[in-house]
Protein backbone atom coordinates (compact mmCIF):
# COMPACT_ATOMS: atom_id res chain seq x y z
CA UNK A 1 0.00 0.00 0.00
CA UNK A 2 2.98 2.30 0.28
CA UNK A 3 1.76 2.84 3.69
CA UNK A 4 4.72 1.97 5.92
CA UNK A 5 5.04 5.77 5.43
CA UNK A 6 6.61 6.49 9.69
CA UNK A 7 4.54 9.10 11.13
CA UNK A 8 6.71 12.80 11.24
CA UNK A 9 5.95 15.35 13.53
CA UNK A 10 7.22 18.90 12.02
CA UNK A 11 7.98 21.31 14.64
CA UNK A 12 9.56 24.80 14.01
CA UNK A 13 9.34 27.91 16.25
CA UNK A 14 11.22 30.58 14.56
CA UNK A 15 10.57 34.26 12.71
CA UNK A 16 10.01 32.76 8.95
CA UNK A 17 6.83 34.00 7.56
CA UNK A 18 4.68 31.04 7.60
CA UNK A 19 2.81 28.95 4.24
CA UNK A 20 -0.69 26.93 4.61
CA UNK A 21 0.67 25.43 1.57
CA UNK A 22 4.08 24.42 3.40
CA UNK A 23 2.35 22.69 6.56
CA UNK A 24 0.03 21.15 4.11
CA UNK A 25 2.64 19.86 1.83
CA UNK A 26 4.43 18.21 4.65
CA UNK A 27 1.81 16.62 6.28
CA UNK A 28 0.11 15.43 2.84
CA UNK A 29 0.52 11.38 2.75
CA UNK A 30 -0.85 8.69 -0.30
CA UNK A 31 -2.82 7.07 2.57
CA UNK A 32 -4.44 10.02 4.17
CA UNK A 33 -7.58 11.10 2.58
CA UNK A 34 -7.71 14.81 5.00
CA UNK A 35 -5.55 17.29 5.83
CA UNK A 36 -6.93 19.86 8.21
CA UNK A 37 -4.93 23.15 9.17
CA UNK A 38 -5.86 25.97 11.04
CA UNK A 39 -3.98 29.06 10.93
CA UNK A 40 -3.84 32.08 13.65
CA UNK A 41 -3.79 35.80 12.08
CA UNK A 42 -3.04 38.63 13.86
CA UNK A 43 -6.38 40.93 14.16
CA UNK A 44 -6.87 44.73 13.36
CA UNK A 45 -8.76 45.74 16.88
CA UNK A 46 -8.66 44.33 20.67
CA UNK A 47 -11.73 45.81 22.83
CA UNK A 48 -11.32 48.71 20.56
CA UNK A 49 -8.11 49.73 19.69
CA UNK A 50 -6.39 49.38 16.71
CA UNK A 51 -3.63 47.10 16.39
CA UNK A 52 -0.77 47.01 14.06
CA UNK A 53 1.08 44.16 14.73
CA UNK A 54 2.00 41.34 17.00
CA UNK A 55 4.93 40.94 18.94
CA UNK A 56 6.42 37.35 19.70
CA UNK A 57 8.74 35.55 21.70
CA UNK A 58 9.84 32.20 23.00
CA UNK A 59 11.67 30.43 25.24
CA UNK A 60 12.50 28.17 22.15
CA UNK A 61 14.03 24.99 23.48
CA UNK A 62 11.02 24.51 26.00
CA UNK A 63 8.40 25.72 23.56
CA UNK A 64 9.76 22.58 21.66
CA UNK A 65 9.78 20.48 24.38
CA UNK A 66 5.93 21.04 25.14
CA UNK A 67 5.03 21.12 21.33
CA UNK A 68 6.15 17.41 21.17
CA UNK A 69 4.53 16.57 24.38
CA UNK A 70 1.39 17.97 22.77
CA UNK A 71 1.89 16.23 19.58
CA UNK A 72 2.65 13.02 21.69
CA UNK A 73 -0.71 13.57 23.26
CA UNK A 74 -2.69 13.90 19.87
CA UNK A 75 -0.82 10.65 18.68
CA UNK A 76 -2.07 8.85 21.77
CA UNK A 77 -5.67 10.32 21.54
CA UNK A 78 -5.79 9.73 17.61
CA UNK A 79 -3.59 6.74 16.86
CA UNK A 80 -4.60 6.84 13.11
CA UNK A 81 -3.22 10.64 12.92
CA UNK A 82 0.01 10.60 10.44
CA UNK A 83 2.22 13.55 10.26
CA UNK A 84 1.59 16.73 12.30
CA UNK A 85 3.31 20.30 11.75
CA UNK A 86 3.36 23.03 13.90
CA UNK A 87 4.55 26.28 12.81
CA UNK A 88 4.87 29.04 14.82
CA UNK A 89 6.62 32.51 14.51
CA UNK A 90 8.43 34.74 16.45
CA UNK A 91 8.72 38.79 16.47
CA UNK A 92 6.41 40.90 14.66
CA UNK A 93 3.61 39.89 12.97
CA UNK A 94 1.88 42.63 11.25
CA UNK A 95 -1.99 42.45 10.62
CA UNK A 96 -3.26 39.32 8.33
CA UNK A 97 0.11 37.56 8.37
CA UNK A 98 -0.10 34.25 10.46
CA UNK A 99 1.96 33.75 13.91
CA UNK A 100 0.72 29.76 14.08
CA UNK A 101 0.25 27.02 11.46
CA UNK A 102 -0.59 24.22 12.19
CA UNK A 103 -1.46 20.79 9.92
CA UNK A 104 -2.75 17.36 11.05
CA UNK A 105 -3.20 14.35 8.25
CA UNK A 106 -5.47 11.49 8.16
CA UNK A 107 -7.05 8.51 6.55
CA UNK A 108 -10.32 10.00 7.28
CA UNK A 109 -11.37 13.41 8.05
CA UNK A 110 -12.52 13.26 11.76
CA UNK A 111 -9.14 12.46 13.27
CA UNK A 112 -7.25 15.47 11.56
CA UNK A 113 -10.29 18.11 12.27
CA UNK A 114 -10.44 16.84 15.78
CA UNK A 115 -6.40 16.62 16.65
CA UNK A 116 -6.10 20.04 15.09
CA UNK A 117 -8.26 21.63 17.23
CA UNK A 118 -7.11 19.60 20.29
CA UNK A 119 -3.26 21.01 19.22
CA UNK A 120 -4.30 24.55 18.90
CA UNK A 121 -5.98 24.61 22.22
CA UNK A 122 -3.27 23.05 24.26
CA UNK A 123 -1.07 25.13 22.24
CA UNK A 124 -1.95 27.99 24.29
CA UNK A 125 -2.81 26.45 27.71
CA UNK A 126 1.38 24.75 27.87
CA UNK A 127 3.85 26.29 25.47
CA UNK A 128 6.18 28.98 26.60
CA UNK A 129 5.29 32.07 23.90
CA UNK A 130 4.59 35.38 25.10
CA UNK A 131 2.57 38.03 22.19
CA UNK A 132 2.52 41.76 23.06
CA UNK A 133 -0.19 43.52 20.87
CA UNK A 134 1.34 46.82 19.28
CA UNK A 135 -1.16 49.66 19.30
CA UNK A 136 -1.50 52.08 16.57
CA UNK A 137 -1.98 54.95 19.25
CA UNK A 138 0.66 54.19 21.53
CA UNK A 139 0.96 51.53 23.70
CA UNK A 140 1.14 47.81 24.17
CA UNK A 141 -0.23 45.10 26.09
CA UNK A 142 0.90 41.53 26.95
CA UNK A 143 -1.62 39.12 26.25
CA UNK A 144 -2.34 36.10 28.54
CA UNK A 145 -4.30 33.08 26.68
CA UNK A 146 -7.41 32.36 29.01
CA UNK A 147 -6.34 28.94 28.82
CA UNK A 148 -2.52 29.31 30.70
CA UNK A 149 -3.89 27.85 34.44
CA UNK A 150 -1.75 30.50 36.10
CA UNK A 151 -3.16 33.49 34.67
CA UNK A 152 -4.97 35.59 37.12
CA UNK A 153 -9.05 35.17 36.79
CA UNK A 154 -9.68 38.21 36.46
CA UNK A 155 -7.58 39.73 33.97
CA UNK A 156 -8.81 39.67 30.62
CA UNK B 1 25.69 23.73 49.72
CA UNK B 2 25.08 26.21 47.02
CA UNK B 3 25.53 26.08 43.29
CA UNK B 4 25.23 28.78 40.41
CA UNK B 5 22.31 28.26 37.69
CA UNK B 6 20.91 30.31 34.80
CA UNK B 7 17.73 32.72 35.70
CA UNK B 8 16.43 33.55 32.58
CA UNK B 9 13.55 35.95 31.83
CA UNK B 10 10.94 36.35 29.41
CA UNK B 11 8.24 38.69 28.28
CA UNK B 12 6.90 40.55 30.64
CA UNK B 13 9.64 38.89 33.68
CA UNK B 14 12.46 40.54 31.88
CA UNK B 15 10.74 43.92 30.98
CA UNK B 16 10.15 43.91 35.00
CA UNK B 17 13.34 42.60 35.98
CA UNK B 18 15.32 44.49 33.47
CA UNK B 19 17.34 41.55 32.30
CA UNK B 20 16.66 38.75 29.78
CA UNK B 21 19.43 36.57 31.88
CA UNK B 22 21.57 36.30 34.58
CA UNK B 23 23.84 33.74 36.89
CA UNK B 24 22.49 33.17 40.32
CA UNK B 25 23.93 31.47 43.35
CA UNK B 26 20.83 29.33 45.13
CA UNK B 27 20.84 26.35 47.46
CA UNK B 28 21.27 23.06 45.89
CA UNK B 29 17.89 22.01 47.86
CA UNK B 30 15.36 24.47 48.12
CA UNK B 31 11.86 24.84 47.45
CA UNK B 32 10.31 26.95 44.54
CA UNK B 33 8.95 29.22 47.17
CA UNK B 34 11.97 29.87 48.56
CA UNK B 35 14.04 30.54 44.47
CA UNK B 36 11.19 32.62 43.72
CA UNK B 37 11.65 34.94 46.77
CA UNK B 38 15.52 34.91 46.27
CA UNK B 39 14.71 35.97 42.80
CA UNK B 40 12.32 38.54 43.81
CA UNK B 41 14.47 40.53 45.84
CA UNK B 42 16.56 41.05 43.98
CA UNK B 43 13.74 42.15 41.53
CA UNK B 44 11.11 43.60 43.77
CA UNK B 45 9.29 45.06 40.77
CA UNK B 46 8.68 41.80 39.63
CA UNK B 47 6.16 41.39 42.63
CA UNK B 48 3.48 42.78 40.10
CA UNK B 49 2.99 39.33 38.72
CA UNK B 50 3.71 37.34 42.13
CA UNK B 51 0.53 35.84 42.07
CA UNK B 52 0.44 34.72 38.00
CA UNK B 53 3.89 33.66 37.49
CA UNK B 54 5.18 30.14 37.42
CA UNK B 55 9.01 28.85 37.06
CA UNK B 56 10.31 26.34 34.80
CA UNK B 57 13.64 23.99 35.89
CA UNK B 58 15.03 22.64 33.39
CA UNK B 59 12.64 23.56 31.19
CA UNK B 60 9.65 21.88 33.10
CA UNK B 61 7.18 23.72 34.68
CA UNK B 62 7.00 24.42 38.55
CA UNK B 63 4.06 26.21 40.47
CA UNK B 64 5.58 28.25 43.04
CA UNK B 65 5.24 26.14 46.35
CA UNK B 66 6.67 24.29 48.85
CA UNK B 67 7.81 21.29 46.15
CA UNK B 68 11.28 20.47 46.93
CA UNK B 69 13.87 21.45 44.14
CA UNK B 70 17.18 20.20 43.75
CA UNK B 71 19.28 22.17 41.38
CA UNK B 72 22.55 21.53 40.05
CA UNK B 73 25.58 23.88 38.58
CA UNK B 74 24.26 25.72 35.37
CA UNK B 75 20.87 24.20 35.76
CA UNK B 76 18.45 26.86 33.73
CA UNK B 77 15.84 28.61 36.12
CA UNK B 78 12.85 30.54 33.91
CA UNK B 79 10.39 32.80 35.06
CA UNK B 80 7.45 32.27 33.30
CA UNK B 81 4.51 34.67 33.32
CA UNK B 82 1.26 33.71 31.84
CA UNK B 83 1.74 32.77 28.22
CA UNK B 84 0.04 33.80 24.85
CA UNK B 85 1.39 32.03 21.97
CA UNK B 86 -1.03 31.39 19.40
CA UNK C 1 -11.67 49.19 12.55
CA UNK C 2 -11.29 48.52 9.11
CA UNK C 3 -14.21 46.01 9.82
CA UNK C 4 -16.38 46.94 7.13
CA UNK C 5 -15.84 44.50 5.30
CA UNK C 6 -18.94 42.71 3.58
CA UNK C 7 -18.28 38.66 4.52
CA UNK C 8 -17.82 37.49 1.33
CA UNK C 9 -18.14 33.37 -0.35
CA UNK C 10 -15.66 31.92 -2.82
CA UNK C 11 -17.10 28.62 -4.70
CA UNK C 12 -15.71 27.03 -7.47
CA UNK C 13 -16.46 23.73 -9.16
CA UNK C 14 -13.84 23.28 -11.72
CA UNK C 15 -11.02 21.24 -12.97
CA UNK C 16 -8.60 23.79 -11.57
CA UNK C 17 -5.71 22.24 -9.37
CA UNK C 18 -6.53 23.32 -5.76
CA UNK C 19 -3.86 25.16 -3.09
CA UNK C 20 -4.39 25.90 0.92
CA UNK C 21 -2.83 29.13 0.34
CA UNK C 22 -5.10 30.45 -2.16
CA UNK C 23 -8.36 29.32 -0.36
CA UNK C 24 -6.04 30.57 2.75
CA UNK C 25 -5.59 34.12 0.99
CA UNK C 26 -8.70 34.61 0.14
CA UNK C 27 -10.40 34.52 3.61
CA UNK C 28 -7.93 36.22 5.43
CA UNK C 29 -9.27 39.29 6.76
CA UNK C 30 -8.02 42.20 9.10
CA UNK C 31 -10.52 41.98 11.44
CA UNK C 32 -10.37 37.62 12.08
CA UNK C 33 -7.09 35.97 14.14
CA UNK C 34 -8.31 32.78 12.92
CA UNK C 35 -8.50 30.85 9.70
CA UNK C 36 -9.49 27.06 9.83
CA UNK C 37 -9.12 24.93 6.30
CA UNK C 38 -10.15 21.33 5.79
CA UNK C 39 -8.35 19.46 2.56
CA UNK C 40 -9.88 16.46 1.03
CA UNK C 41 -6.69 14.46 -1.03
CA UNK C 42 -6.80 11.29 -3.10
CA UNK C 43 -5.90 8.05 -1.16
CA UNK C 44 -3.86 5.32 -2.71
CA UNK C 45 -6.02 2.38 -1.13
CA UNK C 46 -9.56 1.33 -0.80
CA UNK C 47 -10.26 -2.33 1.04
CA UNK C 48 -7.45 -3.18 0.15
CA UNK C 49 -7.06 -2.37 -3.61
CA UNK C 50 -4.59 0.06 -4.93
CA UNK C 51 -5.59 3.35 -5.87
CA UNK C 52 -4.35 5.51 -8.61
CA UNK C 53 -6.43 8.22 -8.85
CA UNK C 54 -10.33 9.48 -8.35
CA UNK C 55 -12.47 10.95 -10.98
CA UNK C 56 -14.77 13.64 -10.38
CA UNK C 57 -17.73 14.93 -12.14
CA UNK C 58 -20.22 17.59 -10.77
CA UNK C 59 -23.84 18.88 -11.92
CA UNK C 60 -21.95 22.25 -11.39
CA UNK C 61 -24.66 24.74 -11.31
CA UNK C 62 -26.53 22.69 -8.65
CA UNK C 63 -23.63 21.95 -7.09
CA UNK C 64 -22.73 25.55 -6.67
CA UNK C 65 -26.53 26.02 -5.71
CA UNK C 66 -26.19 23.65 -3.04
CA UNK C 67 -22.92 24.88 -1.90
CA UNK C 68 -24.52 28.64 -1.14
CA UNK C 69 -27.13 26.66 0.64
CA UNK C 70 -24.37 25.68 2.89
CA UNK C 71 -22.65 28.41 3.39
CA UNK C 72 -25.91 30.39 4.07
CA UNK C 73 -26.18 27.55 6.65
CA UNK C 74 -23.25 28.34 8.06
CA UNK C 75 -23.43 32.35 8.34
CA UNK C 76 -26.83 31.16 10.21
CA UNK C 77 -24.88 28.94 13.12
CA UNK C 78 -21.80 30.83 13.10
CA UNK C 79 -22.83 34.83 12.75
CA UNK C 80 -19.20 35.94 13.41
CA UNK C 81 -17.95 33.84 10.56
CA UNK C 82 -16.49 35.90 7.64
CA UNK C 83 -15.22 34.75 5.14
CA UNK C 84 -15.86 31.14 3.70
CA UNK C 85 -14.24 29.38 0.63
CA UNK C 86 -14.78 25.85 -0.95
CA UNK C 87 -13.24 25.36 -3.88
CA UNK C 88 -13.97 21.47 -5.79
CA UNK C 89 -12.02 20.30 -8.30
CA UNK C 90 -13.21 17.97 -10.76
CA UNK C 91 -11.61 15.33 -13.60
CA UNK C 92 -8.91 13.07 -12.43
CA UNK C 93 -7.47 13.90 -8.86
CA UNK C 94 -3.93 11.32 -8.40
CA UNK C 95 -2.77 10.02 -5.00
CA UNK C 96 -2.21 12.78 -2.50
CA UNK C 97 -3.61 16.02 -4.66
CA UNK C 98 -6.56 17.61 -3.14
CA UNK C 99 -10.15 17.24 -4.57
CA UNK C 100 -11.64 19.84 -1.97
CA UNK C 101 -10.43 22.63 0.05
CA UNK C 102 -12.39 24.86 2.24
CA UNK C 103 -11.15 27.76 4.13
CA UNK C 104 -13.15 29.50 6.70
CA UNK C 105 -12.11 32.93 9.07
CA UNK C 106 -13.28 34.16 12.09
CA UNK C 107 -12.69 36.94 14.56
CA UNK C 108 -11.76 33.47 17.32
CA UNK C 109 -10.97 30.05 16.41
CA UNK C 110 -13.79 27.89 17.30
CA UNK C 111 -16.27 29.45 15.23
CA UNK C 112 -14.17 29.22 12.30
CA UNK C 113 -12.77 25.06 13.27
CA UNK C 114 -16.42 24.14 13.86
CA UNK C 115 -17.84 25.46 10.86
CA UNK C 116 -15.42 23.89 8.84
CA UNK C 117 -16.09 20.51 9.97
CA UNK C 118 -19.65 21.53 9.28
CA UNK C 119 -19.32 22.47 5.62
CA UNK C 120 -17.00 19.31 4.60
CA UNK C 121 -19.89 17.17 6.28
CA UNK C 122 -22.43 18.64 4.93
CA UNK C 123 -20.85 18.67 1.28
CA UNK C 124 -20.65 15.04 1.30
CA UNK C 125 -24.63 14.99 2.23
CA UNK C 126 -25.70 17.33 -0.55
CA UNK C 127 -23.11 18.82 -3.00
CA UNK C 128 -24.44 16.98 -6.52
CA UNK C 129 -20.76 16.00 -7.23
CA UNK C 130 -19.79 12.23 -7.70
CA UNK C 131 -16.61 10.36 -7.71
CA UNK C 132 -14.78 7.37 -9.30
CA UNK C 133 -11.87 5.22 -7.71
CA UNK C 134 -9.44 4.13 -10.22
CA UNK C 135 -7.77 1.20 -9.10
CA UNK C 136 -4.22 0.08 -10.56
CA UNK C 137 -5.20 -3.42 -10.95
CA UNK C 138 -8.47 -2.44 -13.37
CA UNK C 139 -12.20 -1.50 -13.07
CA UNK C 140 -13.19 1.40 -10.73
CA UNK C 141 -16.05 2.12 -8.73
CA UNK C 142 -18.63 5.04 -8.20
CA UNK C 143 -18.25 6.04 -4.26
CA UNK C 144 -20.92 6.81 -2.32
CA UNK C 145 -20.92 9.02 0.52
CA UNK C 146 -22.28 7.49 3.69
CA UNK C 147 -23.78 10.50 4.27
CA UNK C 148 -26.30 10.95 1.32
CA UNK C 149 -29.12 9.96 2.70
CA UNK C 150 -30.68 8.29 -0.74
CA UNK C 151 -27.72 5.18 -0.86
CA UNK C 152 -28.88 1.99 0.17
CA UNK C 153 -27.79 1.20 3.90
CA UNK C 154 -26.75 -2.18 2.94
CA UNK C 155 -23.42 -0.44 0.70
CA UNK C 156 -20.39 0.17 1.78
CA UNK D 1 -50.98 18.57 -21.74
CA UNK D 2 -47.51 17.80 -22.57
CA UNK D 3 -43.96 19.60 -22.91
CA UNK D 4 -40.47 19.03 -23.55
CA UNK D 5 -37.96 18.70 -20.84
CA UNK D 6 -34.15 18.41 -20.83
CA UNK D 7 -33.38 15.32 -18.88
CA UNK D 8 -29.38 14.89 -17.26
CA UNK D 9 -27.94 11.85 -16.54
CA UNK D 10 -24.66 11.73 -13.95
CA UNK D 11 -21.89 9.34 -13.06
CA UNK D 12 -23.24 5.93 -12.62
CA UNK D 13 -27.06 6.84 -14.00
CA UNK D 14 -25.01 8.62 -17.20
CA UNK D 15 -23.12 5.12 -17.68
CA UNK D 16 -26.26 2.70 -16.92
CA UNK D 17 -28.84 4.84 -19.76
CA UNK D 18 -25.34 5.20 -21.85
CA UNK D 19 -26.02 8.89 -22.27
CA UNK D 20 -25.34 12.24 -20.46
CA UNK D 21 -28.85 14.15 -21.64
CA UNK D 22 -31.69 14.24 -23.18
CA UNK D 23 -34.88 15.59 -24.68
CA UNK D 24 -38.04 14.01 -23.27
CA UNK D 25 -41.75 14.80 -23.58
CA UNK D 26 -43.57 14.37 -20.09
CA UNK D 27 -46.62 15.72 -18.74
CA UNK D 28 -46.92 19.03 -17.10
CA UNK D 29 -48.34 17.89 -14.10
CA UNK D 30 -47.25 14.25 -12.68
CA UNK D 31 -45.81 12.77 -9.93
CA UNK D 32 -41.60 12.17 -9.69
CA UNK D 33 -42.69 8.55 -9.59
CA UNK D 34 -43.98 8.80 -12.68
CA UNK D 35 -41.84 10.67 -14.18
CA UNK D 36 -38.83 7.83 -12.96
CA UNK D 37 -41.03 5.47 -14.17
CA UNK D 38 -40.91 7.06 -17.83
CA UNK D 39 -36.78 7.37 -17.68
CA UNK D 40 -36.79 3.99 -16.22
CA UNK D 41 -38.88 2.39 -19.09
CA UNK D 42 -36.43 4.06 -21.51
CA UNK D 43 -33.39 3.14 -20.07
CA UNK D 44 -34.05 -0.52 -18.40
CA UNK D 45 -30.54 -0.68 -17.15
CA UNK D 46 -31.41 2.51 -14.69
CA UNK D 47 -33.60 -0.17 -12.75
CA UNK D 48 -30.47 -1.38 -10.45
CA UNK D 49 -30.52 2.14 -8.84
CA UNK D 50 -33.71 1.94 -8.43
CA UNK D 51 -34.08 2.20 -4.69
CA UNK D 52 -30.98 4.59 -4.44
CA UNK D 53 -31.43 7.27 -6.75
CA UNK D 54 -33.26 10.69 -6.89
CA UNK D 55 -34.42 13.41 -9.09
CA UNK D 56 -33.08 16.69 -9.05
CA UNK D 57 -36.31 19.52 -11.28
CA UNK D 58 -34.83 22.48 -11.68
CA UNK D 59 -31.45 21.51 -9.75
CA UNK D 60 -34.12 21.31 -6.54
CA UNK D 61 -33.99 17.59 -5.16
CA UNK D 62 -37.13 15.51 -5.29
CA UNK D 63 -37.75 12.20 -3.63
CA UNK D 64 -39.23 9.79 -5.76
CA UNK D 65 -42.78 9.36 -4.99
CA UNK D 66 -46.55 10.23 -4.91
CA UNK D 67 -45.25 14.22 -4.67
CA UNK D 68 -46.94 16.16 -7.79
CA UNK D 69 -44.49 17.92 -10.06
CA UNK D 70 -45.38 20.52 -12.27
CA UNK D 71 -43.17 21.13 -15.54
CA UNK D 72 -42.44 23.64 -17.59
CA UNK D 73 -40.89 23.39 -21.23
CA UNK D 74 -37.26 23.37 -20.84
CA UNK D 75 -36.97 22.34 -17.33
CA UNK D 76 -34.05 19.86 -16.15
CA UNK D 77 -34.63 16.94 -14.70
CA UNK D 78 -31.46 15.56 -13.71
CA UNK D 79 -31.29 11.77 -12.56
CA UNK D 80 -29.09 11.79 -9.18
CA UNK D 81 -27.36 8.58 -7.71
CA UNK D 82 -25.82 8.64 -4.36
CA UNK D 83 -23.36 11.46 -4.47
CA UNK D 84 -19.32 11.42 -3.69
CA UNK D 85 -18.21 14.69 -3.77
CA UNK D 86 -15.55 15.57 -1.13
Amino acid sequence: MGDNEEPQDFIRVSPEKLSADEVSQLVVSPSCGAVSLFIGTTRNNFEGKKVVSLEYEAYVPMAEIELKKILSDIRQKWPTVKHIAVHHRLGSVPVTEASVAIAVSSPHRNDSLDAVKYCINALKATVPIWKKEMYEEEGYTWKENTECFWRKKDDK
Amino acid sequence: MTCEVLVLYFAKSSELAGIRSENLTVPQETTSKELWEKIASLHPRLRVIQDHVVLAIRQEYVTIGEEVIKLRPGDEVAVIPPISGG
